[in-house]
């Protein structure tokens, strides 16, 4: 069994383009990659009912969802040959148009990675125990549902 | 049995907390369902998983009294 | 017969970590995004007949280009529901870590941003002409040639 | 007939220049290649483009002189 350790892929509030910059930034001294793939997911302003979503206000199962994430990179790494893979996603309130999830792949060619980032986001959508509160503007709520 | 059971999300607001110690007469899922579903109706409109030690447990698993159970509303990650 | 201006995807030298997280940040504003798919192309310091590339020197047939990359644009908006798309290449030296293709695309539903994605950087490899000289640490080069 | 022909990459290295007026005997794209095989012996050796008018030409395409011909190496691009 693995004995790796379980990455912790939280982080409080948006994640800031500056983290992805920071991120890519990193990446410069690996000089076997050809293509990075990554997907933003980003807080939509939805209309339910007449009303509009102002945040996204998310909360985890977060042991569980780290064992989840941590189960879908050893799959991808399995899947696709990739050079790296990060994960991340926020906690609390994430506003209309700030980015709550960065998931980002390299690899040798560009292939790997866009597989990869495609089955990760998909697997990360299905099967991580993550919960959204949409708050609305008048401070009234739903909870949203990943189809 | 006694069992720890932890809610989240949409389930946690209607129990109005995120964990209780629950008194269980049967060790199977379906009876932990029943029970759950005995204190709080809305919970049969919904579909919810029900996790056992961090995994998603199938229909036929025993329980056991030290398990970390816990009640998951549809995700909503990404 | 589209009369819209033709825009120029070149930019002089690598695209920088701060570029990207730019154009992400311009794109906060939009509320109706769901998701963004990135595709970065990064040089590769391959080993070719015993040497290493130090560098590629990207030119190009600059403004037939610009208009491949323009009909590559119009064929992706057509195809997908997008919201935004951008891209951009580099001209001149491009050292190995550092980054010479950035496409960018968003959309309100990830399927959409993620199949664009993967179309456009199809599509420019394999229509627009701009060439690329494998420079070694020694200074010789070899052309690349796209698979 | 007289062209005025751009040269890229590898092919521009080859002909050692970027651009050149050459005269044709004749308007087709079959005659255009073989005079710059003829001019180029190594160009025969490998797969180019020609672009007429910053489009990928095919074969049947007739020329005239005011066209934009570029004779294009293998593409490299992202």
């Amino acid at each position: 069994m693995s004995e790796k350790k379980i990455k912790n892929v939280f982080v409080q509030g948006p994640i800031t383009p500056e983290k992805i910059a920071t991120s890519i930034a990193h990446h410069q001294v690996k000089t076997n990659i050809g293509g990075h793939d990554i997907f933003l997911g980003q807080v939509r302003a939805d209309e339910i009912g007449g009303k509009m979503v102002r945040a996204i206000d998310y909360s985890a199962y977060q042991d569980m969802a780290n064992q989840a994430m941590h189960d879908i990179r050893e799959a991808a790494f399995s899947k696709f040959d990739l050079t790296c893979m990060h994960i991340y996603h926020s906690l609390g309130e994430v506003k209309a148009g700030e980015i709550c999830l960065f998931v980002f792949t390299s690899s040798v060619h560009r292939k790997e990675c866009f597989d990869a980032t495609r089955f990760i986001v998909e697997e990360i959508k299905a099967n991580a125990p993550i919960f959204g509160k949409e708050v609305f503007e008048d401070e009234t709520h739903v909870w949203k549902e990943n189809k | 049995m006694k069992l720890n059971v932890k809610y989240f999300g949409l389930i946690a607001e209607w129990m109005g907390r995120s964990e209780e110690q629950i008194d269980l007469w049967e060790n199977s899922i379906a009876a932990l369902r029943q029970q759950l579903e005995t204190n709080c109706r809305r919970l049969s409109n919904i579909t919810y998983q029900v996790a056992v030690n961090q995994k998603i447990a199938s229909e036929e698993l025993e329980l056991s009294e030290n398990d970390e159970v816990a009640i998951l509303p549809p995700f909503a990650g990404g």
